[in-house]
């Protein structure tokens, strides 16, 4: 199964955990990204997310369905969070349960280093001092 | 021809519009690329802007309808 | 911060996710391990956990510190159930911060291969037609 | 000498008891091994036998005091 989602409000572990369950399974490897209290020293009070969602869940489901064809992945799930999001907010979830735990660890790996190379969505962050779109120059 | 540009992130600061009607020279997404960084030479100092249509990123050998919605895709920063 | 625990009720992901909850870390993995339905093919109808209690607190502080000190993790929880358990029910959990994420993938990896060599906890299958200590013989 | 002996998994169901109070030739774990494999041969078919004392694992060199409480640890199998 194969569970996309974007989102405005919280996102829950427990709701991408029990999206993958599996009673077959031999473990999930979970992932969380949450907001930074600072980069590169510079302190960060809030960040918001930019989103070209129908574009962003077909890149996700792209990585989910590697993830099943190479991985032999049960389920996949991603959440990704859009709009303002404060310190310590969850800004992503991946879970993946697969047969064997050392496909879930890759898979899982695979799936966050991929979202961040094609996924279309933006992250600004928001300083004292003014706001950058991130990783937007070189 | 006239093409539909739908623009995101900084792209969207840069053009100042999240969506724009823009005269395209040449009939490639190359061409349309070039004339871009020339109207809009901020555009230069990204670190990379690809370009999506149907939802599907398209290289520069592409080929442009004037039906198309062309989405500009600054460097990405999910997760 | 290292959080160890050894529990005969059910274990909670959240928990353990606050648990290494961080404002500066960069990622946060998460492994869980599930009881399966099947071994080889046979049905397994739940499972029991012993546990040398004293030692494997010992033993998985080990593997904590061990991460803290290789990957510089921020804070590792590694919950451990024991008693009877139910398919699908949650057998272990373990969640790393780092200030890196490729660091947490590795830490956490470890961490549950190093738990499955040293840690003295010992589970029998049980079966329509008998029990097993699993992994006792060659 | 008399040492005790506590065991768990299926050691414990090969010995028959959680604690054992067992006579042992030899100074140290690998004498202690050797004595317990003679006794209970169905420890011979184990993947792996290891010993605890004071929560530690201990390696057969290890010397035995009569006051150690000795821990019989069979293939564990957490996770």
């Amino acid at each position: 199964m194969i569970d996309i989602q974007i989102l405005n409000t919280p996102l829950s572990i427990s709701d991408c955990t029990n999206a993958v369950k599996d009673p077959s399974t031999g473990g999930t490897a979970v992932f969380v990204g949450t907001v930074r209290n600072q980069t590169q020293g510079k302190t960060v009070t809030k960040l918001e997310f930019e989103s070209f969602d129908a574009m962003a869940i077909k890149e996700m489901t792209k990585i989910a369905e590697t993830i099943t064809e190479k991985w032999g992945a049960f389920h996949v799930s991603m959440h990704h969070r859009k709009g303002t999001l404060l310190i310590e907010e969850i800004a992503v979830i991946i879970a993946v349960s697969t047969p064997h735990r050392k496909a879930a660890f890759e898979a899982c790996e695979y799936a966050i280093d991929t979202l961040k190379e094609t996924v279309p969505i933006w992250k600004k962050e928001f300083f004292e001092d003014g706001a950058v779109w991130v990783a937007a120059h070189p | 021809m006239e093409v539909k540009l739908v623009s995101y992130g900084i792209v969207r600061d840069i053009l100042k519009e999240k969506e724009l009607t823009y005269a395209v020279q040449g009939q490639t997404i190359g061409d349309l690329k070039t004339d871009l960084m020339s109207t809009f030479p901020e555009l230069k100092r990204l670190k990379s802007l690809r370009f999506a249509v149907n939802q599907e990123y398209v290289d520069d050998t592409q080929s442009i309808n004037d039906t198309d919605e062309i989405i500009l895709i600054p460097p990405v920063s999910g997760g």
